[in-house]
This record gives structure tokens, sequence and C-alpha cells, in this order.
């Protein structure tokens, strides 16, 4: 057996086990959801030191076979691209299931479904086989919807949840759609990525079909991931819902579209991978810029973070848009490190509203007096948002500057606005308005996080983001082989097999380059 | 015995019988159904269980004497006593004379139209067996099957009905809790 | 001989027939449910008659299963009419419309 | 390169300081601001070994691979050669000194283990910024120094206006920061390199490389500078980060942190071309004089000293821009001694006053203090430029750089530059330790202890002596091929070699000197907005800068987010998923008038339902 089924599957097991306990036992409910998703997190860092980066293949592979008729099978394996999103998923499993005391109401069922969704999602980035990889996502998906119509917060509980549902389920569906087109035309009848990639090699599909594929992927899979201009479920959902669930679904759920895109449609659709690029670069400063406007606007903590947490959506798809290894390799980066970033800051606005009761910013201020550990945490989460050096984020973002810059000089210029200027002003200010200022009176009563156990969660997750921001390459040498695989597959011109040199990745032709881009920066310096 | 089955095979005797069963089996089906007469319950069970027993003369006619014994005991016995009993436990009144909504009649009578046609239409490619009938009345042979093949449905049949008594013990209490 | 499986068949779909019309058209519960009763022997009709024409004893088996189940739910469902009808005081269909939203 | 150690553990002592502070001695004051004393006070003396060891004209790095992708190469790397190390001095030096006098300032307060964590992290950040070898490791810890004085001029953060401060110097550095970015990947995609060395060896061997794009770059490099050094039009901020604890303004807001945009000109002048370098000189050049114009209206001690940073600052950039990277060095090193001092004798002055930090509340407070009335007039002296204090040589290179470049209109400038300086120093000088006490708290104004006054002493000694002890001939030996090591007599005869803008500079500080001193000798109120009238009110409120961002560039942005919010809740979520919301409402009203609850009427449906099954199973 992988150590992959065993990552995923002790949360599912632990999920069953505790429909068997009654639910009066409610230290043992917690106990056992704790103890599932630290077996699974302790399982995944040994994994994640165990990888060999660069080596061939996949490895902790596993394949059952299961419809043959088809072409499913279990099949589990990582590689460069998943390895750190499944560290990344197990840790942040953990830290929600730890900040789960927050829960007081029906608190097995909140923890089963806790546990499935954990399961689901580590399993979807597990698996290699198209069918379970979007099942599992479906498994981890429907728990989410649950838990915020349940236990959310909020007068617009129940049309934050009604959105969410629909937005999710649709895009879910635009995906499957296209993943079963993928299926049907790739003519490979199997659901496994590596035979389908395989088989692709060889009898690429046609460009009509490609065109056909890759919308669909791109708007289903951008549904998910809140892509411009589908992102209104997001601050919505995330506003209401409770928080482990906003940490579960914000931090690693959320990631799978992207996921999927880079591990299906880039190599599987190049050429119309190569069309839509610029559709993708163009709608990404919608993320950015626009939503980071509507973010300096919101009153509500939650909102900005959820509004803040779409905005940096936009640069793990600019990345992806940028085709090129530094960019791609950049997005996954952002991937792991956002969610270690989106976990914290809605762990640490779930303290402050159950504290406080309300995340409204203007009720709030000068917590930092009372809440040193919490108010610390937050500053360090706000200023990794913004795009701070030392935190993981700092160096995906720039990765995919860097990356960018050689295909959209403008939009990365306007990401960089976006990510500098307009991240430091909503961030600042709701530092300047939650955090600093004088203590109103009403809060005197307020209690810090003092006990160790309180303080796992976000110790934990800072450390994360602090442990990949001083040494980023501890992922960037596991993503780099693959990602250079993805994007050689990406980028292959119309069915000659000849990959384009200019786009390939990065420099490896400095003269060449160089002249490309004066001629591209003399354009824009033109503009 | 002997001599019914003598009577009956008799090739022409047995088309009239089959006839007037037939005929009346339809006609007092139709007084169920509507009875110009009387809209009362009580005049269509009287009229069902005529119905009743004018099929079993069919069946007999089909060589199936056991069902025909069956069917006059089970339903016209104790399911029309039933009925019966019920209409009177409830004291129903004659049924009024509602305004009939000829968009229902219609409706009705167009669906069911179009039920018969297609029944009809399905009778035409309906091709018996070409040997045509050789069995004879084996009630002998149906308690075998029923004991041999059918025992397990036989068995669960009786818990069914077990399971019927004790749900219309429960239903007809006279308060549901 | 004249009379063969045709001429059963017609009369157990007339009968069928018979039996819808007054499911349909009927107001009362109780004739709705004989009218059921007829779509039911109907059937058993339709079976024995096969049964003998095809020379094969399994349909009267089933025809026996089919009268035991009739009886039961006749059982059931008369019950259930007389609960009804102790709640609502009406056994016309019009009457109950509880399934309207 | 012996002891290559040693740099690394300068760089990482106070980083290490941080976390061991954060995560276990956050308790106890005396503990943490030891830690943090020592990481820095370690530093200095590690610095002083190295050099001793490797000596000044010495050019080295030291790098390991931190990230590399494909064609992006970052490198963790130090580069160490005159510049860096003569920082290193003066980042260790002067900061350490601070450090220690901090000990005494900041002892009442209750957060003072945090104050020193978040010195720490900003020596740490800053350390990087001197030692980096390339661009990116460079923007990094430039993102980092900003952070840190964010984190230090909102150290009382309960004060909104600190809190205020603190985010407006965050904004406007990332302002900067955001054309320096953008200037870094322009120069990355055009050289296809970040490390400094490769990049100045790749252009020697092909100028044209940066092409049409070369002036553009070298602007948005500029941009970083012009929101560190806080030249104009991202000067708002300096002034108000005063709102920090007085060492921190010491250390950050004239010492170090707003000289890392000048230093990190002067490391990447090769990049910069004549057109760039003009418009960096008459940036700087400008806010040299703006800023002198501001500061003779200020009240806030603190605050005139901030101007007066500014002024200097804008000398340092103008002199980068006319091609004098020694000189704007040699100015920056002595004006990091004589501005440290000013601002923590001032800082000796507000715990004197308790925290009053109005002039016009101060006067005659040499008696009370006579250490620090003497260790500010040796600051004052120095950064008015007289002889023999360090401002005097800097100020006067500075001003023979303006002619040598043939560049009279800045020549001017610096001399009515130097001029208002002395004018508004002598002014700050007369009010506060002349005249009347203006207040109960001035006469009840008492000297600062040992720990505070001692660093004050150190750094009057180096603000004395800056200008002649071979300051100039270690940055000379960095930027000038020829140059020739000069001793410590010929370095303090520098100046008359060229006597024409020596004494210019000296006329202007008689000037400025006889106009402070016939206004203020004995002045109770300011009698200057009388004279000016309108004038005066537009140099107290800053020429109005603060007001018209506030116009612009704030209300632009939040109106812009207003109406991509009114474009969320309407258009998106109003229209587009009230239309689907709608929709499906709709249809679902619709197909309820089936639903009439009616027995018959659902028979006859199903019956429907069955027929349609038939049909197509049988009727076809």
């Amino acid at each position: 057996m992988s150590i992959l089924t065993y990552i995923a599957g002790w949360p599912l097991l632990a999920a069953l086990l505790l429909v068997l306990v009654p639910r009066n036992y409610r230290v043992i409910i917690r106990a056992i959801a704790v103890l599932a998703t630290l077996i699974s997190a302790v399982l995944a860092v040994k994994m994640f030191a165990q990888f060999v980066p660069g080596a061939n293949g996949f490895q902790f592979e596993q394949q059952i076979p299961w419809v043959e008729s088809l072409g499913i099978s279990y099949h589990v394996g990582v590689d460069g691209l998943n390895v750190g999103l499944i560290l990344m998923g197990a840790i942040v499993a953990f830290a929600a299931a730890l900040c789960s005391w927050e829960i007081q109401t029906r608190e097995k069922e909140f923890y089963i479904l806790l546990l499935v969704m954990t399961g689901g999602i580590l399993g979807a980035f597990a698996s290699l086989d198209v069918f379970f990889f979007y099942f599992l996502h479906e498994l981890a998906l429907v728990p989410t919807f649950i838990m915020i119509g349940v236990w959310g917060r909020g007068e617009k509980k129940n049309y934050a949840t009604f959105q969410i549902t629909l937005y999710l389920s649709i895009g879910a569906l635009i995906a499957l759609i296209g993943l079963i087109a993928l299926y049907l035309k790739s003519g490979a009848n199997t659901f496994d990525i590596p035979k389908i990639i395989e088989h692709a090699k060889a009898n690429p599909l046609s460009v009509n079909a490609q065109n056909f594929i890759f919308p669909l992927l791109l708007f289903g899979f951008g549904i998910l991931v809140s892509l411009w201009p589908f992102h209104s479920w997001a601050p919505l959902g995330y506003g209401v819902a409770p928080s482990p669930t906003a940490m579960l679904h914000a931090g690693v759920l959320k990631k799978f579209g992207l996921y999927g895109l880079i591990r299906i449609a880039l190599p599987l659709l190049p050429q119309a991978a190569q069309s839509w690029a610029h559709v993708i670069a163009w709608l990404c400063v919608g993320n950015i810029l626009y939503v980071g406007w509507v973010a300096m606007r919101q009153k509500d903590l939650n909102l900005l973070i959820g509004n803040s947490s779409v905005a940096h959506m936009g640069f793990i798809f600019l990345g992806i848009a940028s085709l090129n290894l530094i960019g791609v390799t950049g997005a996954i980066l952002i991937m792991v490190a956002h969610g270690f970033l989106a976990a914290l800051t809605f762990a640490l606005s779930g303290y402050i509203y159950k504290q406080t009761g309300t995340l409204q910013i203007s009720e709030l201020g000068g917590l930092c007096r009372k809440l040193p550990f919490i108010g610390t945490a937050l500053l360090m989460a706000a200023m990794a948002g913004c795009g701070l050096p030392g935190f993981a984020n700092f160096f995906g973002e720039a990765t995919v500057f860097f990356g960018a810059w050689t295909t959209f000089p403008a939009v990365t210029v306007i990401a960089l606005w976006g990510a500098l200027v307009i991240g430091g002003i909503y961030m600042t200010r709701a530092i300047r308005n939650i955090l600093h200022g004088p203590l109103p009176e009403k809060w005197a009563s307020l209690a810090d996080a003092t006990n160790a156990w309180r303080k796992l969660p976000y110790a934990l997750l800072l450390a994360s983001l602090l442990l990949f921001g001083f040494v980023p390459k501890l992922l960037t040498e596991k993503i780099n082989p693959d990602a250079r695989k993805i994007v050689a597959l990406a980028t292959v011109e119309n069915k000659t097999g000849v990959v384009i040199a200019t786009r390939s990745s990065g420099r490896e032709s400095a003269p060449n380059l160089l002249a490309e881009n004066q001629r591209r920066l003399a354009s824009v310096a033109t503009k | 015995m002997e001599q019914i089955n003598n009577l009956v095979s008799g090739g022409a005797a047995e088309d009239v019988l089959f006839y007037v069963f037939a005929a009346l089996t339809l006609l007092c089906a139709i007084l169920v159904v509507a009875n110009p007469f009387s809209r009362s319950p009580v005049t269509s069970a009287m009229f069902l269980v005529l119905t009743i027993i004018s099929m079993s003369g069919l069946f007999l006619l089909l060589q199936a004497f056991f069902l025909a014994a069956v069917q006059i005991l089970v339903y016209a016995g104790a399911v029309m006593v039933l009925f019966l009993f019920v209409i009177m436990l409830l004291d129903l009144k004659e049924e009024q004379r509602r305004k009939i909504k000829l968009f229902g009649l219609i409706a009705g009578l167009v669906s069911v139209g179009i039920v018969v046609s297609i029944f009809v239409k399905s009778l035409a490619s309906i091709k018996p067996a070409a040997a045509g009938p050789t069995l004879e009345g084996e009630t002998y042979a149906l308690g075998k099957l029923l004991y041999t093949q059918y025992t397990l449905p036989f068995e669960i049949v009786s818990v069914l009905l077990l399971v019927a008594m004790v749900g219309v013990i429960l239903l007809s209490k006279k308060k549901l809790e | 001989m004249n009379v063969g499986l045709h001429h059963y068949l017609f009369v157990s779909f007339m009968l069928f027939s018979l039996g819808l019309l007054g499911v349909i058209l009927r107001r009362n519960l109780l004739v709705i449910y004989m009218s059921l009763e007829l779509m039911l022997n109907s059937a058993n009709l339709a079976l024995v008659s096969f049964s003998r024409f095809n020379n094969k004893l399994d349909g009267q088996v089933l025809v026996f299963f089919i009268i035991t189940v009739a009886a039961a739910e006749v059982a059931v469902g008369l019950a259930l009419i007389v609960a009804l009808y102790r709640k609502r005081q009406s056994a016309h269909v019009e009457d109950l419309t509880s399934m309207k939203l | 390169m012996k002891y290559e150690i040693l740099p690394w553990l300068i760089l990482f002592l106070p980083l290490l300081s941080v976390a061991v502070i954060t995560l276990f001695t956050l308790r106890s004051k005396t503990v943490s601001s030891l830690i943090s004393i020592g990481a820095v006070v370690a530093g200095f003396v590690m610095t002083l070994l190295f050099i001793n060891a490797n000596g000044f004209q010495f050019s080295g790095e030291t790098s390991t691979n931190w990230l590399s992708i494909g064609g992006l190469q970052i490198d963790f790397g130090l580069k160490l050669d005159a510049l860096s190390l003569m920082m290193l001095l003066v980042v260790t030096g002067v900061g350490g000194l601070i450090h220690i006098y901090s000990f005494g300032y900041m002892h009442e307060d209750r957060s003072m283990a945090r104050f020193f964590a978040f010195m720490s992290l900003f020596t740490f950040s800053m350390l990087g910024i001197v030692l980096a070898n390339n661009f990116l490791m460079m923007f990094i810890f430039w993102e980092l120094v900003g952070v840190s004085s964010y984190l230090l001029i909102g150290f009382w953060f309960e004060k909104p206006s600190a809190g205020d401060a603190a985010k407006k110097a965050f904004i406007t550095n990332r302002l900067g920061d955001f054309g320096f970015l953008f200037g870094i990947l322009m120069v990355w995609g055009l050289l296809g390199s970040l490390s400094f060395s490769t990049l100045q060896s790749t252009l020697a061997a092909n100028p044209a490389l940066l092409g049409a794009s070369a002036t553009l770059a070298g602007l948005l490099i500029f941009c970083g500078a012009m929101g560190k050094s806080a030249q104009f039009p991202l000067h708002v901020w300096l002034p108000d980060a005063m709102e920090g604890p007085t060492p921190v303004s010491a250390l950050i807001h004239a010492a170090t942190m707003v000289a890392a945009g000048v230093y990190m000109l002067c490391r990447t002048l090769f990049l910069f071309n004549a057109e760039s370098l003009h418009v960096i000189s008459y940036i700087g050049g400008f806010t040299a004089l703006l800023a002198a114009l501001m500061a003779i209206q200020q009240n806030d001690i603190k605050r005139i000293i901030a101007y007066s940073t500014l002024s200097q600052l804008g000398y340092m950039v103008m002199t980068v821009g006319l091609n004098g990277p020694t000189p704007a060095m040699f100015h920056l090193t002595t004006h990091a001694f004589f501005k440290a001092l000013l601002f923590l004798a001032a800082g000796s002055v507000i715990i004197g006053m308790h925290h009053k930090q109005d002039i016009w509340h101060m006067g005659n407070l040499r008696k009370k203090m006579p250490v620090t009335f003497l260790t500010f007039t040796i600051g004052t002296l120095a950064l008015c430029g007289v002889p023999p204090f360090s401002g005097f040589y800097s100020k006067d290179a500075i001003l023979a750089q303006t002619l040598a470049q043939k560049s009279y209109l800045l020549f001017c400038v610096g001399v009515f530059v130097a001029a208002l300086t002395t004018f508004y120093t002598f002014r700050l000088f007369f009010v506060v330790f002349f005249g009347k006490e203006k207040s109960d708290h001035a006469k009840h104004a008492h000297e600062s202890p040992l720990v505070m006054t001692l660093p004050l002493i150190a750094l009057a000694v180096f603000s004395f002596a800056g200008g002649f002890i071979g300051i100039t001939n270690n940055y000379g030996s960095q930027f000038t091929m020829d140059h020739e090591t000069l001793s410590m007599a010929q370095q303090a005869m520098e100046p008359f070699k060229n006597l024409f803008p020596m004494l210019c500079g000296l006329g202007a500080v008689a000037v400025g000197f006889a106009l402070a001193f016939s206004l203020y000798k004995n002045a109770a109120t300011d009698p200057l907005p009388a004279k000016l009238g309108g004038l005066a009110t537009a140099m107290k409120n800053k020429f109005y800068f603060d007001e018209f961002y506030e116009a612009t560039f704030i209300r632009a942005h939040d109106f812009l987010a207003a109406v991509a919010e009114w474009i969320d809740r309407w258009i998106l979520e109003g229209a587009i998923i009230g239309a689907i919301r709608g929709g499906t409402d709709l249809s679902g009203r619709a197909l309820r008038l089936a639903q009439t609850g009616n027995l018959q009427t659902y028979a006859i449906l199903f019956v429907l339902g069955v027929v349609l099954l038939l049909y197509f199973v049988l009727g076809k």
C-alpha cells in the first residue's frame, strides 16, 4: 500500500469510526478527529522528506484496476506538482481540526464532515486517475456546502450557501463535461492520466477538439478557483463559513481547479492553452486589480480576507498563463504558500469572531494590546498577504512575475501594482483599524490564546509559511523537473512536436531571448 | 369433475360459456365503475362480487380449478366482506352528485382510450404457443410446484400476511401515536 | 376451437381499462379501491390465460401469490382509509388535497 | 578572503536575536534588550575584525544558491567591498550606539522586549541591503526594512496618529518598491541576470544592451530609492514617521534606512545613463530645497530634524545624480553621525521635557541639560557645515561636485539650501536652549542618565572628526579609478583647494546664522509668520502635499474601489446571479401549478406517462 493511500485513508476511516461514537462523548470525538489528521500530517511530512526530486515518473505509486472496461483504476502517486500540495493539505487539515474547538453544536456531524472533506481532498490531489480525481473532489466539496449551511454565521448565511453551492456545482459540472469530452476525444480509452498523456504524445488531440475542451476546463476549474468574473461566491461564502471549513476550502480545496489545469489541461491541450493564454492573463487583471479594489472597500474582516484570497488566485493564473517553467513553478509555489496563508488568516479571524462576536472592522480596534499572540499572528499573516519576503508567498509571487514578464509584460506590471500597492493599502488599513488604535472599552475582557493547544495551529501554519519563505528550494527543487515536463508538453508546436524556443522555459538560449525581449519591452515602453 | 370436464370441453358449449361469462364479467365491471341507477358504494361492491364470480367461471374454462375456488373464497368471501364492513363502518352516504369536471372526464376517457388502442394494437402481435393447450386442470401439480420450487416465496408471503395483520391492527387503533 | 388466447386477453384488457376509468373518474375512495381490484383481477385473468395457452403452471403460481398479496393489500389499504376517514371525516378524493404545496 | 564566516555572522546574529527574543525572552525586558544590543555590538566588533584581516581596499563575494528555476537564478550572496564595509561600520556602529541609548530611553516602556526585537529585525534587514550582491536579494531586504520601519513607527500603536503614520510610511514605500521591482524585472528581462557583478560586466562589455529602455529602467530603479530615501514626490511619509520612539527616528529615519536609497543608487550606478542621472539630480535638488523650506515653519522638535534629514537626503541624491558617488556616500556617512546625534539629543530633551515635543514649550535648557546641550551644539554645527566639523567637509565636497559637473543651477540650490539649513537649525537651537523657559516642564527639565549621554558623546566625537578620518579614501577607492589616498592633514585641507564653493558655503552659513540670531535670540513666539504671511502657512502645511495626495491618489483608488464594489454587488451578484436565481424561481413557480394535490390528476398524468412508455416499447 502506498503511503498516499494512508494519508487520504486515515481521515476517511476516522470519519466512519466517528459514526459509531455516541454524540455526547465530545472529547473522544474531538480526539479521534485530531489524531486522524495528525497521522495524515505526519505521514505527509514523511512522504515530503522521502520524496526524491527529479526522479523519473511518479513516486509512492499504487494502482488497483477497478472498472477495466472503462479504464478506471485507483491510481495514486506524487511528483513535484502535487507533493507540496499534499503536504500543505495535510498540515492545514490538522490545523483545521485543532481550530474546530469553536464549533459547539452538532460536533459529531461537523467532525465527520471535516474528516470526509480532508480525506477527499488529499485523495483528489494524490489521484492520477481522472475518475477518482473528480470523484474525490466532489466528496470533499459537498461537505463544504453542508458545513456552511448548518454551522455558518451571520444573517447572509442562506444567501451565501445558496450562492456557493450554485457556483461550485455549476463549475464542477462544466469541468466534468470537459473531462468526459477529453476522455472521449483522447481515444485512449482510459481515465489514467499518465496513460492519456502518453497516448496524446503520439496522437495529439485535434486543434478543434482542444479548442472545444479547453474553455470547458478553464472556466469549469476557473469557477472553482474564483477566476474573475466568477468570483463573487468566494468572499461571501468564506464570510459566513465556520473557520475550519473556510480554512480547508480556501486553503486546500480551492487549489484543486488550478492543479487540474496544470495536471490535465496544459499537457493534453497545448495548442488551446497557447491560444487561450492571453485570455487567462487578462482575466488575472480582473482578479488582481479589480478584486483588490473590492477588497479595499470591505467593512468585514472575513470579506476582506476572502477578497484578498481571490486576488491571490490571480497570481497563480498569471503564472499558468505565462506557460514557461518559471511561471508554472511560481504558480505551484503560490498554491502551496497561499494554502497555509489562507488557512492561517481564516483561523485567526475565527478566533477573533469567537472572542468578540463580530468581524465588522469598525467595531474592532486596538486588539494588539489584549491579544498579543493573535494580533502578532494576524499582522504577520497580513504582511504575508501583501507579499512580504520571508513568507512563502513572496517567492511564489516574485517567480510568477519573473515568469510572466517574458510573455505578458503589461499584465505583469498591473499585477505588480496590485500586489505591492493595492495589497499594501487594504492590508495596512485593516491592521490599522483592527489591531492598532485605542482599544474600545467593550473589548477589555478579551482573552488571548494562551494554551499551547490553542496556539499550535497558528504557530504551525506560521512556521510552515516561514520555512518555505526562507528555504523555497525545498519546494522548487521538487517542482522544477516535473514542471519542466509539463511546460515542454504545453508548449509543443502544432503537431510537429517541436518545442517553441521563446516560450519553453525562461532562457535556455539567452541571445534569442534578449532580442525577443527587447522588442517586447520597446513596445511596452512606447505605451 | 370428470363430468364437468366433459361438459365444458365439448367445443361449442365451451365457446358459448366463454361468451356468457365474458359478457357477464364486463357488464358487471361496467356497473361497478359507472352504475346509472345508483352511486352507492354498496351497489358497486355487490357488482364487484358478481364480476369476481363470473371471472372465476372464466378460470374454470381455463382449467384453473384451484384458482377459481381461491378466487371465490378470497375475493368474494373475504375481501368483499371486508369492503362491506368498512362501508358500513364509515356509514358512507351516497356519493353526492358533484359537478363532473368536463375536462377531467375528457382527459380520463382519452387516456383510457389510448390505453385501449395500444392494447388492441398489441393483441395482434401476440402469438400463442403452436401446440395449443394440453394442460388439464392439475391442482395436484400446482400444489407440488408451490411446495417445491416456490417454497421460499410461499413462506415470505406468509410473513407478509402476518406483517399486514400487524399493520392493520396498528393502523386501526383509535389513537395513532 | 374458436375461443383462444386473444379472446381472453381482450376481456382482460377491457377489464383493465374499465378499472382504470373507475380510478380516474370516480371520487369515492372506496370505489376507486374497488376499481383497483378490478385492474388487479384483469392481470390475474391475463396470467391464467397465458399459463393455459403456454402450457406452463408458473403463471398460476404467480396468480396465487397475487391473490395473497392483494388480500394483504386490501386489508392495509382499507385500514388506511378508515384511519384517514377518522381524521378528515371524508372519503372523497377532492377533499384530500394535502399533497398540494 | 579571510574569515569568510564573519559577514554571515554579522548578518544573521540580529535575526537570531529576533528569534530568541520573540520565542523565549519576551517576558524579560533586560535580557531581551541585552541580547539585541549584544547582536549588533558583536556585529560591529566582527566588522572591525574582518576589516582588520582583509583591509578596506578589498573586493569579494561569497554566495550560495537560494533558488534556481530555469533561467531565473537567485543567489543569497554577500558582496564585500569598500562601499559595503563602510556601510557595515555605520550601521553596526551608529546602530549599536542607538541600541545602547534605547536601553535608557525605552526603560519605562512595558513593551521594551518587543521594541528590541523590532530593532534587531531592522538591523538584520538593513545589513541585508548593505551586503546584498544581487537585485532580488536587495529587494527582499528592501521590503523587510520597509516592514520593520512600519512596525517601529507604529510601535505605540494605541496612538491613532502612530498607526496612521506607520500605514502611510508603508504604502508610500510600497509605491517606490513597485517601481523598483518593475525596474528589476526590466533589467533582468534585458540582461538576463540579477547579480550586480554580472550585470556590471555584461554592461561594460556591451553598453548598448539596455537599448531604448535604459532611461526608463534607470528611473524605475530610482523609484525604489525615491520611496526609501523619501525623495519628492514620495517624501511625505518621513515627517509623519516621527511618531515612532526617538531612537527609531535616529536609527531608521536619519542614519540608516533612509540612506539605503542613496546606497542602492551608488551600488547600481553602472546601470544609469546620462538622462536618468540628470532627472535624479534635479529631483534630489528639488527635494533638498522643498524640505528646507518646510522645515522653517515646523514647531515639533523631531519634525524639524526630520525635514532637515529630507533636505540632506536631497543633497545626497542630487550628488549621485551628478555622478558623484564618493561625495554622496561621504555626506551619507557624516550625516549618519550628526543626524543620529541630533535625534538622540532631541530624544534626551524630550525625555527631560516629559514627552513634550513643541519647541515653543521649551527654552533655556542649556543650564539644565549641559551634556545634551553640548552634544546638540556639535550636531548643529556639523549639520550647518561649520569648519572643522564633519558636515563642512562633506557639504563642501557636494558643492564642489556640482561645480565640477557645471551644473550651476544645482550649485545655487545647494548654497541656498545651506543657508536655509543654518537658519532653521539655529532657530531650533535658540528656541530650545536659549531664551526663557516657556512652560513648567521646561523649568523642571533634568539631564538624562549616563546610558543615554554616553552614546551622545561618542557620536559627537565622530560628528566632529568625521571629515578627516579617511572616509573619502575608502569610498574613493571604490568609485574612482585613480584615487589617491590622502593623509589626515591632507583631508583636513581638502576644501581649501577649491576656494569658491567653500566660500559660498561659508557665506551661506553666515547669512543663515545671522538671520536666525536676529529673529530668534530671545523670541517667545515665532515672528516669522507675520513677516511671510501666506508663504509661512504654506510652509507650515508642508505645501499641502498630503492634502493633494489625499485628493488624488487615495481618492482615485477609493473611487475605483467603490466602482468595483458596485459592479460586484449589483452586476455580478445582483444582475447575473439574480437572473439565474429569478429564472429558476420562476420556472419552479410555473411547474408548481401542475401540482394540484388532486389524486386523480396525478393518476391521469401517471397513465399518460405509462402510455408514452408503452408507446415507445410496444407501439412503434
